[in-house]
């Protein structure tokens, strides 16, 4: 039997520094793992529940690993088809200017199949936050190549590694959205460090506190790892993060303000 | 006296969505039923009542801004013809399988592909039986005038709420087209958003402070639940084959012989049935106004008086399989068709008529 | 300066023993059981009193696992 | 009363506007009417056709083969539609441009040089109800107050200043309309 | 002997495809049925016989290379799953309207909707009726096996090249996921250029000095000609109904009751039969293998002497429908389903046998 | 009667400075009177003729006013749905790598319906040309807006001009997909003078070259006028093009031999 | 330098009259018909003999109408 | 001779590849054989389960409800299957983690400690095969040359040399299988 730890004695409502938020539900999430999904499930859980918007918000989740997200997220849901939940968002926030709408999306969804929708709700400045969640494959499907996934990389549809010859680059979504006149928060970030998750709320933070303001889209990426379909322990696989999908990923805001970021 | 209007039926369909009350509308152009869309944006409906019109990049894109709109408890459409219909197959699988009250509009043209801008009838059976994936059915509601295109927006609207189930409005180039007499009913107000989350519990309209968050979706891992899903679905559909089947039906009392047509077809198998009866024969027409659920009873108790029956359909036979199932034998359904544009005329039914079913 | 403790409470059944957690604690608190929850993973458990309630543990948990505590003693 | 007419022409010709101001004059004296254009602005540069039915009953078909009328305004339209009226029905023509002349002989055949007369008195734009009025001098199933009840109608509101004019030239029309041939 | 192995049935369809001389395939990965492009990717079939294959951005993009490629006379395949199938409507539409040959494997899973992944045959209807717009056919083939799974693959290309006409493998995530035997047959050889000139001259490969270019549409603006085609295809389907009904009967000779069922459906009520043989009751099973063209004259054959007919699906009843219309009448049809991922077991479609057609 | 200038002593073949090419057949067109599609095409076809590659040619016209570009073209060509076709191109490509291929569509098409498979084609870098005429509308359905509409111009869908609030920026699509590894030749032209004319043929011409040299996407964008969607007589709508669609729409090579041109 | 003589053949079937080769001619040579053809267009005429034969006309046209000529004289 | 078999347990635990090995066994004795396995990689850390039938004759529903025997490997798939095994027929279990041990008294059951014998030669990966020797002791219905075949076909050549351990696993289990209770 390990030895007892505990301090009881502290634990009192005046020194509790963190907990679950209750904008997630106590189910247990079907995610691998250290997957992600899990972190910015929690980032996005707690800026709601810190904006106090729990009754205002409508989420949008498409088919990928987080289809089932309405199962933790405890705010009104909806899953969308694979691909669309810009469209989707587009229809809610129309009908409900006043109300906060968000999607939640892998890459696949968002820069494949998605790619017409993600354009033309960034390009027409729909009123949402959007949040991307690159983890350069298709962890639901089994570990397929994405849009995104990076040159030589090996999925279960390169299996011999990602010939970009034939198949294509890997394709950076963000900074082309950034390019629209409708984005006006475009951001990348990452939560696989304790620093990295404390910026990468306060960039969902400001995702949100620009719908307030009618500002046009906020688009926040988070670079993020699959350790199934990367067939990597989780620790292993956030080495890998930093040493592959960063450095073709570089993390950072893209365009604040409405105004492109200068490097 | 109501106000009276001369009207495309795509107009119509316009002017009574905003009368209806509607939320918003979501399309992409495309002829013949662009009128639609551009009726809207000149009324200015976001003036009038505050309905939202938007013109989406896609056909796909704008069935998903219905699905998400729609499942505010909005009162929400789109139209489009054959081809942006197709394309909206998976996105009306995911609305029946969510259960989101919505309309449809289809002004057929010809097909199969980009076909021609003509009128047809060829896609009722991707309306009625689904041409999305899964066991779902859409409400069909197929009218044969101006005024019914205006008529049939708020009853398509009343319908989808009442069973939670996407209505499909098959119209064709002809009436989408042509103008009629249009008898302008009342402006509904649209509801408050109080309305909807006291009408819609169901609706996504923000999670209330001690209530359960509400959930839209069409998935279920679990087979099981899956399957109860399905049950549930199936029970609407035969509760709308109960309460909501409606056709008119003409000289069908003394009829020896029965033209059964839908839309278009209808008006030109009424004049028809008009060209025969002068000439001594006892035609009656029947003409089903929801095409799903289909009105199979009457037309099986027909069957047992008429001496044969002749489907006319702009296509190359598809509701005729409904009548066959409908009538089981009891009597002869031959089908006469024109297609790819093409539309029969009266003397030409007469002729299949007397050829198919008189004669034959 | 005055001294900080701190302590951690871990839902050993939500945990799924990514170690995660464990990489991102200054002072090597939490490690592995070497037992299994109902769900077949090993979880986190504390190693030492070092505990500051730095909360980096918690913060970095995908799944919302531990909940962390910080007095000043 | 049930008059069953085709209207067909260039499509700059005002073929569609003259069908619905005859349909919106219908529509004022109580009658029943369709109007059912050949569509497509897929097609560009061909020609346009109306087929506009005015009864005292609800029209059945509103699509026709065979017409009571024929009102044609070039010579593919006179090519494609002389055959379609009924026999004793009329076929009223502007013989602008038109180098095949009408042939029937069970019919009864009018022209109107409406072109000439636009061109003649300027107002280009009147050329379709200049032709109308031909038509409704040989059948007047619309009186001319609903005419002008149904160009008030069909006209927005800032053409409104344009009815006089309109008047007019369908007043013009009914002067020029010249027999061609007419059966006994 | 030929080469014995044990496949899954979406990878005895790769490897058929590479062995049947398939010039290229597009894809986008879906469950149940990703395993068929991560079998050739696997394969390298690039290298193995110059194949190409290419993950496409979707499913609609996917079906729109299809398109390109078929029209360039090349064997050409594509697979996905329910949702995608349904975005994939509207190119089926176009190619068949333009007469391209091509296969399109659809490994059914529950809908309406996302649904489950788990199997089904909910998709009957959108494959035989066409779940695009117009009036266009699928000739549609069902296998029930893995080895179906590997020949029919060949046999598909084949008869699409015989027809000019989209082919459709309507399989489901019970043969797309089992393991089998399978024989694999030879490796055919990928037709070359020259080939295709002198077997196709529809196929757009290259304007030759003085002959005409070849155009690949399904335009034709004028009603009059697009009516002459949708002729053409109508006799076409009219072939494709004298010439490629196939099916498999067991024990129909001297059987009182019929079930009919396809694909895992009938390997169901194969054993179903056998138990019910073995309490003895005379039961028979017809297994329609081509969809559409439906076998219709052997079932109203045998509905002339069973006393009833079960059909057997997992849906809520669609192919009940072509064998009600077949049948016309003559003899009870009733339907057994379960749906959303539910499979039957053989005891209860026994019992349903009992309750709805022997007792009922 | 005019007057005769006839010189038909001159019209001997040595003399002949222009006439059509045969690569044209010769079916009137069917494009309303001015409208920059026939002039386009011409020059697509001389290009053609010139290379002397009519019989390796396969061109791809999708649904919008130039649908019926195969009755025009002495080539193989194939009809695609709205959008498409640069997935159609793919198509062809793939499996005939030898043969030079063509899309050729407009800008409902290519940047509304079809933003997916463009942006993917191009991603890929699918070795093919792509023609892109700009009329900033909807030209064959009957004048709707267009993503490319200009702020504040008017259409049959945004009768009181668009609104870009509403409606939504004009997307600078030939901008974007010059963002993308895929492409290697990005250009903006226009056809409404001599001299662009000569430098929008020159611009095709290198289109089609860089297939020889498997190089990656082509892509020529065509500033062009729709006469009947802008209800504006042939020169008259040249005037409004130059002074409106060009400052918006500026002319000039974007992307040279795989590079961005620097401005 | 030799002076240059330009002609110009129009196809007046396939002129839709848009007037843009007038526009392009440096020298004024065209201008529209007062008639119109089978389609209803009026067509591109020559009004004077100053045709140098640069093409400009021709390359703009967009229906492929004109077939020009030149030569030294 | 015909069996029908259930193998469930985690998702780690081989239960498809174990299904597969004894499939590619019978294969190589000239038995038709089918493997179906519970699927879905869209549902993470569930249980996998696999249908695997062995018969001379050809084999009619890959899927079924009862089975001649279920092996066992977690108290799920034990909740779950125990009752669908045909009376008379075989539960072969592990009993680690087990802590509802079977109950049913129609049937013959027995249990093999595969994970521990794994765990104790140190050789975790042969788990499954350890499982396998166990029911291939109480059904002998595949012989040891043809699951060597089965092996060497379902294995890629890459890992042909794990074919001896496990084969050496498979007659490890063979020694381990024990009653637990067994009708008369
Ligand atoms: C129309 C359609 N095509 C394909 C699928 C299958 N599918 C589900 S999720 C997914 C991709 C998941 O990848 P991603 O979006 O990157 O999300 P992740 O799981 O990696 O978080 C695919 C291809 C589907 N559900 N619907
Ligand atoms: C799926 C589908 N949606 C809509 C249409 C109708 N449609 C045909 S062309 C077109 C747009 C044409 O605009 P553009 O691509 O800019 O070409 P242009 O005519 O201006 O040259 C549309 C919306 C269609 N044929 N198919
Ligand atoms: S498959 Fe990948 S993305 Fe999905 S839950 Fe597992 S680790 Fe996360
Ligand atoms: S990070 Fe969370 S889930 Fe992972 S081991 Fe630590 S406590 Fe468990
Ligand atoms: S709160 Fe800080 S010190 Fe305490 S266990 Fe967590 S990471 Fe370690
Ligand atoms: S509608 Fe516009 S784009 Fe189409 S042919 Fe006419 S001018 Fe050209
Ligand atoms: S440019 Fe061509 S079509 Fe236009 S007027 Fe001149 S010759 Fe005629
Ligand atoms: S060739 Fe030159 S000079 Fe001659 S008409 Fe044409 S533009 Fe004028
Ligand atoms: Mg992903
Ligand atoms: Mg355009």
């Amino acid at each position: 039997m390990e030895q007892n730890f505990d301090l009881p004695e502290i634990h009192t409502p005046e020194n509790l520094v963190y907990t679950k938020t209750k904008v997630l539900t106590d189910n247990v999430m079907h995610y691998c793992p250290g997957c992600g999904h899990g972190t910015t499930h929690r980032l996005v859980a707690e800026v709601i529940d810190e904006m106090g918007i729990q009754g205002q918000v409508i989420g949008v989740a498409p088919v990928g690993c987080s289809v089932l997200a309405y199962n933790y997220f405890d705010i009104d849901m909806q899953e969308a088809a694979h691909g669309r939940a810009p469209a989707v968002a587009t229809g809610i926030k129309r009908v409900f200017p006043d109300k906060f709408v968000f999607t939640y999306q892998g890459d696949g969804d968002l820069a494949a199949i998605g790619t017409g929708e993600t354009i033309h709700a960034c390009n027409r400045g729909e009123n949402i936050t959007i949040l991307f969640i690159n983890n350069g494959i298709y962890g639901m499907t089994g570990g397929q190549m994405a849009p995104t996934t990076l040159p030589g990389m090996p999925t279960s549809t390169s299996p011999y590694g990602r010939d970009v010859k034939m198949m294509g680059n890997p394709l950076k979504i963000t900074e082309l959205v950034a390019m629209l006149p409708g984005t006006y928060f475009v951001t990348r970030q990452a939560v696989h460090t304790p620093a990295l998750v404390r910026k990468a709320k306060k960039a969902i933070r400001m995702a949100f506190e620009n719908q307030k303001l009618n500002r046009g889209v906020s688009f926040v990426e988070i670079v993020s790892n699959c350790n199934s379909g990367w067939k990597l322990p989780p620790v292993q696989a956030i080495k890998w993060l930093e040493e592959n999908m960063l450095p073709f990923y570089p993390l950072g805001d893209i365009k604040v303000n409405g105004e492109m970021v200068s490097k | 006296m109501k106000e009276l209007r001369l009207m495309k039926g795509n107009e119509a369909i316009a002017e009574a969505a905003i009368r209806a009350g509607a939320d918003a509308y979501f399309g992409y152009p495309i002829t013949p039923q662009s009128e639609v869309i551009e009726y809207l944006m000149a009324e200015k409906p976001h003036e009038r009542t505050g309905m939202v019109v938007l013109q989406a990049e896609s056909e796909v894109a704008a069935i998903n801004m219905v699905y998400g709109a729609a499942a505010c408890g909005k009162r929400v459409m789109t139209s489009s013809s054959s081809p942006g219909i197709s394309l909206k197959q998976e996105g009306l699988s995911y609305i029946a399988g969510a259960e989101l009250p919505c309309l449809i509009l289809n002004v057929v043209r010809g097909g199969p592909g980009l076909g021609t801008i003509q009128p047809s009838q060829s896609d009722y059976f991707q309306a009625t039986k689904g041409g999305g994936h899964g066991d779902y059915r859409l409400l069909v509601l197929a009218p044969a005038s101006v005024q019914e295109m205006y008529d049939f927006v708020k009853l398509a609207f009343d319908l989808a709420f009442k069973y939670r189930n996407p209505v499909m409005i098959l119209s064709d180039g002809v009436i989408g087209q042509m103008m009629e007499k249009v008898e302008i009913g009342e402006q509904y107000a649209r509801l408050t958003n109080e309305q909807i989350d006291e009408l819609y519990p169901w609706a996504t309209t923000g999670k209330k402070t001690g209530q359960d968050r509400r959930i839209i979706t069409s998935l279920e891992l679990d087979p099981g639940r899956q399957e109860k899903h399905n049950l549930k679905l199936q029970a609407k559909y035969k509760k709308m084959q109960e309460e909501e089947v409606r056709y008119e039906s003409l000289n069908c009392e003394d009829a020896e012989y029965l033209l059964v047509a839908f839309g278009s077809s209808a008006r030109i198998c009424q004049k028809a049935m008009d060209l025969g009866r002068a000439q001594g024969l006892k035609i009656g027409l029947l003409r089903p106004i929801t095409l799903y659920p289909f009105p199979s009873e009457v037309l099986n108790d027909l069957a047992s008086k008429v001496k044969g029956i002749l489907t006319v359909e702009m296509n190359a036979g598809q509701m005729v399989e409904d009548v066959r199932l409908a009538v089981c034998g009891k009597v002869k359904v031959e089908h006469y068709g024109r297609f790819g544009g093409m539309i029969p005329s009266p003397t030409e039914v007469l002729q299949a008529l007397e050829q198919k079913i008189i004669g034959g | 300066m005055a001294k900080v403790k701190g302590d951690v409470v871990i839902d050993i059944e939500r945990c799924k023993g990514c170690e995660i957690c464990n990489t991102a604690c200054p002072n090597q608190v939490l490690s592995m059981s070497t037992q299994v929850n109902s769900k077949g993973y090993r979880f986190a458990i504390k190693v030492n009193a070092d505990c500051i309630g730095c909360a980096n543990c918690a913060i970095v948990c995908p799944d919302g696992v531990i909940t962390v505590y910080k007095t000043k003693v | 009363m049930i008059e069953e007419i085709i209207i067909a022409g260039f499509g700059g010709q005002g073929v569609l506007s003259m069908g619905k101001i005859l349909a919106y004059g219908g529509l004022m004296q109580g009658q029943e009417v369709s109007w059912m254009p050949s569509y497509g602005p897929e097609m560009r540069g061909g020609t346009a056709n109306v087929t506009v039915i005015l009864s005292d009953e609800r029209i059945s078909s509103p699509i026709l083969s065979q017409f009571d009328t024929a009102i044609i305004l070039n010579q593919q339209s006179l090519d494609k539609f002389e055959k379609s009226v009924k026999p004793g029905g009329l076929l009223l023509y502007d013989p602008n441009g038109i180098t095949r002349h009408p042939v029937r002989t069970d019919i009864n055949i009018y022209r109107i040089e409406a072109a000439a007369e636009a061109a003649r008195s300027g107002m280009v734009k009147t050329f379709n109800m200049i032709v109308l009025g031909a038509f409704l001098k040989l059948k007047p199933i619309v009186k001319m107050e609903n005419m002008e009840k149904g160009l008030a109608k069909s006209l927005p509101l800032r053409h409104h200043k344009l009815i006089p004019a309109n008047m007019d030239a369908i007043r013009k029309g009914m002067e020029l309309a010249e027999p061609v041939a007419v059966i006994a």
